[in-house]
């Protein structure tokens, strides 16, 4: 019989190299760790990723600027309208586009839950990563049901949205649209509250979660991390903030900032971050104006996305991306497509970490680590 | 804080799910999910998934002209038009074949936008597993040619808004073919 | 009724038939893992004997501590040394010579031991002492200065193998 | 009415006295006494498996009730044929086992599991007089029969020849050995008071008047019966202790590389482990059969049952623990505390009820106080997070 298990010496201590993934229940689509371990412990771990690849960029490159829009909700598919946006906003930057102020609003709204949709979502899997069977995910996902059927009557689709437009949005929201948003947002604290008294105390969960994959504040920043991560680690950094663009800086909300780092930080600065969200909604909700949605000047194009064709130049737009930032750099020769067309996707470069992470703790920490980072595979395999 | 008051407290929490999932309804804590093939939920007007033609009267009158705007524009190209051509070999401004191929397809909806006949729109259709492999799955134009009544009943304001624009145009067409009445010439 | 004795006879016969055969292989086979279960197997069968002697409590104990308890741990020591899990190993080495004569001498001892001991063979003496109470009667007041005197070396068994085990152990994080 | 209710109660002891009887007519003796074992043979071995059908059915359903679902209603009314279709797909699945693996223990694996989770029926006392076997070690018999669990797991890890499998075997191990120790310990106050060992006279000392002088109405009783019930869960590696099959970590853990009927034979092990040990943990603490007006195997399998759902419930709320929590619930916690509450055990025989209360009550909860103060790492620590602007 060979000896399939084959172990290494180092520093004089066995140690078990185990593969987890790209097959794997936790791993969240096709992300691969290579993990070496000494009984339970991790002394190494290479992720290794990239089986998602699909050429986003360069199929990108090929098409007319509007057609890249679908492409974008296919980067990160738990909320494709950040990406929507931080693409809209580049291109806009490139246009030199000006966006209707009661587009804006909608585009903040839309935004806004998102992250609540990506938030819940993240959080319901990482709790199901921990062992809890599915309960806290389910319960997530119910409340994500309401918001999403919601985008699907806006948008068209539940999770494909392809709704922002440049200048603007595709589809207005109705007076009935917008008291469906009132009452998910009149409810959501009363369904965190009982999330909250699912979980948040529960010994067993902070046995598991608190200092365990502590990220230090100066590590985080020097690797680039950014979002919740980042936040969690301490450091004051929102992009809604630092750039304040669209119309963020009209609203008052609050950055929630984790203490030490740890993957219990990173849990419950989402849980904050989804009422900082829900302060913003409300505010959106009792301000927004009567207008147009979609600037004058694009309308044209609409119809013939072929006729559109920015200024030669460049631009790099960003959103705070309920991930991190997400950027797009947009470089324009003039023609219909895009010369150059590239993606900042944090969920990558969030994953730069994960190996500084998990040194010395235990194989079932970096399950719960990973899932703490919030990866999508869409968007770091691109 | 008592040790252990955390877990209890969860406890309490799916007690309560699972007691109130007999008796509320599905707003209120109660069991949430749709029995899908007896039961279905609305789907939104909105709510686009394939793209379809629309014909006005029989089923091989469809609105479109073969213009290949939509071919052109389709971002995973999807759609595959030839021109008909006429007895005397030249082109008809309709389609000799109209093929979509919804393996492909990944419903962004572009077609519907950019179309200027107002001919394909996104159908609410969204069975169409088959076992008869990935081939089945290209739809000529007469599996895509839908009535404008069934346009109209999937997604009524939509239908109405185009109805009202083509009756518009129709209108000035008309006016502008037959010549006008000689009083309102001064 | 008889055909029912003559079954249970046969039946203890099968048992110690079977091990020998684990016993066997316990020596022979190659591969320490399979050793392992078939010494496991050879004490199930020991506890099969014990229960057709009526000493139940034995039996239980048998089981309870060789097969939960001392398997285990050899198991888990095999298994934790990965790299011997797939080896095979030789069962025999030079110094086989003394240690048939060791053997030898120990089987001697034992048998000696064996015919010296008087058994209880009545069947009320046989409850009195293998049943749990006399069991009990017996370890807390015959015996009670022994079963003490153990109870202090594994004690200081269980204390050293926890110094040696935290001796090299690095601060760990909680 | 009484005749009535006592018929009920003995139904089953008077059914299978009657085939006896019946045979006896005509057969030899010790045709008699070979039928009297076959039959309770026979009805613990069509037990078993009915009983892990429809706990796997009780499961998803009430699971899915928790997660404000329906759970499996399609076959059936009320999804009650679910059990026999997965039963048709295990069977009908394919056998596959890895190239490299040791067939022979991997086959011998599973087979080896059910063995010991059958043998505990027989002295699980389902009823009055219905003890299969009701032996002078009953207790006994279950802690060295279920210590023997453990050793078809390490085939199983051992023989898949796959690294996921190896580290839950591994964990398996550990967590056994650790938990058996709290398990055993828990239930001797048990058998202190009712100084047997055997699990019938365990349940008639807690008869009393109405049946209901059960073991968990005094303080130890409660402290022994929390630590038991724990401890079973983690024996049968139930959530939140199911780390040896911990599906987000090591996939499926030491059955990992096992398919069909011999994947439903662990489940099958799993789920009649959860039983016994529940119908154990009910036989210890919560006076067995014993209880007022209903038949005594109604009272029993109700017991059992209400186990079973906290149990699941148990599943349907918690995450898991990690490996190094586990085994230092066991020792540093579970493990003392039981030595504490053998002691009070002892003291309790000697002393009046109210006083008895009293001191109980005190010692037990400085006791906790002291392990909860000893183990740090088991209290959350509290944060406060600044919302910056």
């Amino acid at each position: 019989m060979p000896n399939i298990i084959e172990t290494k010496k180092l520093d004089g201590s066995d140690i078990l190299e185990i593969n987890f993934g790209p097959q794997h229940p936790s791993t969240h689509g096709v992300f691969r760790m290579i993990v070496q371990t000494e009984g339970e412990k991790i002394r190494g771990l290479r992720p290794i990723f990239g089986y998602l690849h699909r050429n986003h960029e360069q199929i990108a490159e090929n098409l007319p600027y509007a057609a890249i829009m679908p492409y974008t909700d296919r980067l990160d598919y738990v909320n494709a309208l950040a990406n929507n946006f931080g693409y809209a906003l580049t291109v806009e930057k490139l246009a030199s586009l000006e966006v209707p102020e009661r587009a804006e609003y909608l585009r903040v709204i839309m935004a806004e839950l998102a992250r609540i949709v990506n938030h819940i979502t993240v959080i319901g899997f990482m709790l199901n990563d921990l062992g809890a069977f599915f309960t806290p995910l389910l319960y997530a996902f119910r409340e994500r049901e309401r918001i999403l059927d919601l985008f699907e009557e806006v948008t068209g689709s539940r999770l494909m949205n392809n709704y922002f437009r440049f200048g603007g949005v595709k589809r207005d929201l109705t007076a009935l649209h917008l008291a469906t948003i009132h009452q998910i947002v009149a409810k959501f604290p009363a369904f965190l509250e009982e999330f909250e008294t699912l979980l948040s105390k529960n010994e067993i969960l902070c046995m598991r979660c608190q200092n365990v994959g502590v990220l230090s504040p100066e590590t985080a920043t020097n690797a680039g991390i950014t979002g919740p991560v980042l936040r969690a680690s301490g450091v004051n950094y929102d992009i809604r903030k630092v750039d304040g663009y669209s119309i963020y800086h009209r609203f008052d909300f609050k950055i929630p900032l984790g203490k030490k780092g740890d993957v219990y930080d990173r849990y419950y600065v989402r849980i904050l971050e989804i009422r900082e969200s829900l302060k913003i909604l409300e505010q959106a909700l009792a301000k927004i104006p009567q207008g147009e949605i979609l600037n004058k000047k694009t309308v044209p194009f609409i119809k013939m996305p072929r006729n559109f064709k920015p200024p030669v130049g460049e631009a790099y737009g960003r959103v705070e991306s309920p991930k991190g930032e997400l950027g797009f750099y947009v470089v324009s020769d003039g023609t219909p497509q895009p010369w150059r067309y590239h993606v900042r996707a944090p969920s990558l470069i969030n994953l730069t970490v994960l190996e500084e992470m998990c040194l010395g703790q235990k194989i079932a920490d970096a399950i719960i680590i990973l899932g703490s980072i919030d990866i999508v595979l869409g968007e770091t395999d691109r | 804080m008592i040790f252990g008051a955390g877990v209890f407290k969860g406890m309490m929490v799916t007690l309560k799910n699972f007691l109130t999932s007999y008796y509320r309804d599905r707003d209120n804590g109660g069991i949430f999910t749709v029995q899908y093939p007896e039961e279905r939920e609305k789907l939104a007007e909105n709510y686009r998934n394939l793209p379809f033609l629309v014909y006005d009267g029989a089923p091989d009158q469809i609105r479109c002209v073969a213009c290949g705007i939509c071919e052109r524009e389709c971002p995973p190209k999807c759609i595959h038009i030839e021109m008909a051509t006429d007895a005397a070999g030249k082109p008809a401004r309709k389609p000799a074949v109209f093929d979509i191929d919804y393996s492909l397809c990944m419903n962004c909806g572009i077609c519907e936008e950019v179309c200027p006949f107002d001919s394909i729109y996104m159908d609410h259709t969204f069975e169409i597993t088959s076992q008869a492999g990935p081939r089945s799955l290209i739809r000529g134009k007469e599996a895509l040619a839908r009535s404008n009544d069934y346009f109209r009943k999937i997604r009524p304001a939509m239908a109405a808004a185009v109805d009202q624009k083509r009756k518009t145009a129709e209108d000035k067409k008309k006016a502008a073919a037959t010549p006008p009445p000689p009083q309102e010439i001064k | 009724m008889e055909l029912l004795q003559l079954g249970a006879k046969f039946g203890i016969y099968a048992v110690m038939a079977a091990i020998l055969v684990f016993a066997l292989g316990v020596v022979t086979f190659r591969n320490l893992f399979h050793c392992a279960l078939c010494l496991a197997a050879a004490l199930i069968g020991t506890a099969g004997i014990y229960i057709a002697l009526q000493a139940e409590f034995l039996a239980g104990v048998q089981i309870l501590l060789y097969v939960g308890g001392v398997i285990t741990l050899v198991v888990f020591a095999i298994m934790l040394t990965e790299h011997l899990a797939g080896k095979t190993v030789r069962q025999n080495n030079a110094q086989s010579l003394p240690a048939i004569v060791g053997l030898a001498g120990f089987v001697t001892a034992l048998i000696a031991l064996i015919l010296k001991t008087p058994w209880p063979v009545t069947e009320a003496a046989l409850k009195a002492k293998t049943s749990a109470m006399g069991l009990g009667e017996a370890l807390m007041g015959t015996y009670v200065f022994p079963f003490e005197v153990i109870s202090i070396v594994l004690l200081a068994a269980l204390i050293g193998t926890v110094v040696i085990a935290k001796k090299d152990a690095p601060e760990e994080r909680p | 009415m009484e005749n009535i209710g006592s018929f009920i109660d003995m139904i089953f002891v008077t059914a299978k006295a009657w085939i006896l009887a019946l045979l006896g007519q005509f057969l030899p003796v010790w045709i008699v006494v070979l039928a009297s074992i076959v039959i309770s043979g026979v009805a613990i071995l069509c037990l078993g498996p009915v009983i892990m059908m429809y706990l796997t059915l009780l499961e998803r359903k009430v699971i899915g009730r928790i997660q404000n679902r329906y759970g499996p209603n399609r076959v059936g009314i009320w999804g009650l044929l679910q059990p026999i279709a997965d039963g048709i797909k295990m069977f009908t699945k394919e056998d596959i086992v890895p190239a490299n693996a040791d067939k022979l223990i991997h086959l011998l694996a599973p087979i080896m599991t059910v063995v010991p989770a059958l043998m505990i029926f027989v002295v699980v006392p389902f009823g009055r007089q219905m003890t299969a076997a009701d032996l002078n070690i009953g207790f006994l018999y279950f802690i060295a029969v279920s210590s023997i669990t453990i050793l078809p797991i390490f085939m199983a890890s051992w023989s898949s020849r796959n690294k996921y499998s190896l580290l839950g075997g591994m964990r398996t191990a550990a967590q056994l050995i650790s938990y058996e120790v709290p398990m055993t310990l828990a239930a001797v106050p048990a058998i202190m008071m009712s100084q047997s060992l055997s699990t019938n006279t365990i349940v008639l000392t807690q008869a009393g008047s109405f049946g209901l002088n059960w073991f968990i109405f005094t303080p130890w009783g409660i402290v022994g019966f929390i630590v038991f019930f724990l401890c079973a869960t983690a024996e049968c590696n139930r959530p939140p202790f199911d780390l040896p099959e911990a599906e987000s970590e090591l996939v499926a853990g030491f059955h990992t590389e096992y398919s069909g009927m011999k994947f439903a034979l662990f489940y099958m092990a799993e789920y009649m482990n959860a039983f016994t040990l529940c119908g154990i943990a009910a036989t210890l603490f919560l006076g067995g059969w014993q209880g007022p007006f209903l038949p005594s195997w109604v009272w029993f399998f109700g017991k059992t049952l209400a186990l079973i759902c906290i149990m699941i419930w148990f599943r349907g709320t918690f995450p898991r623990f990690r490996v190094d929590h586990l085994m230092a619930f066991a020792w540093k916690f579970l493990l003392p505390l039981t030595l504490v509450n053998i002691l009070l055990t002892a003291l309790w025989q000697f002393t009046s009820a109210s006083a008895a209360w009293l001191f109980s009550i005190m010692i037990l909860a400085a006791m906790l106080y002291m392990l909860v103060k000893l183990n740090r790492v088991f209290v959350p620590e509290k944060r406060n997070y600044v919302l910056a602007d």
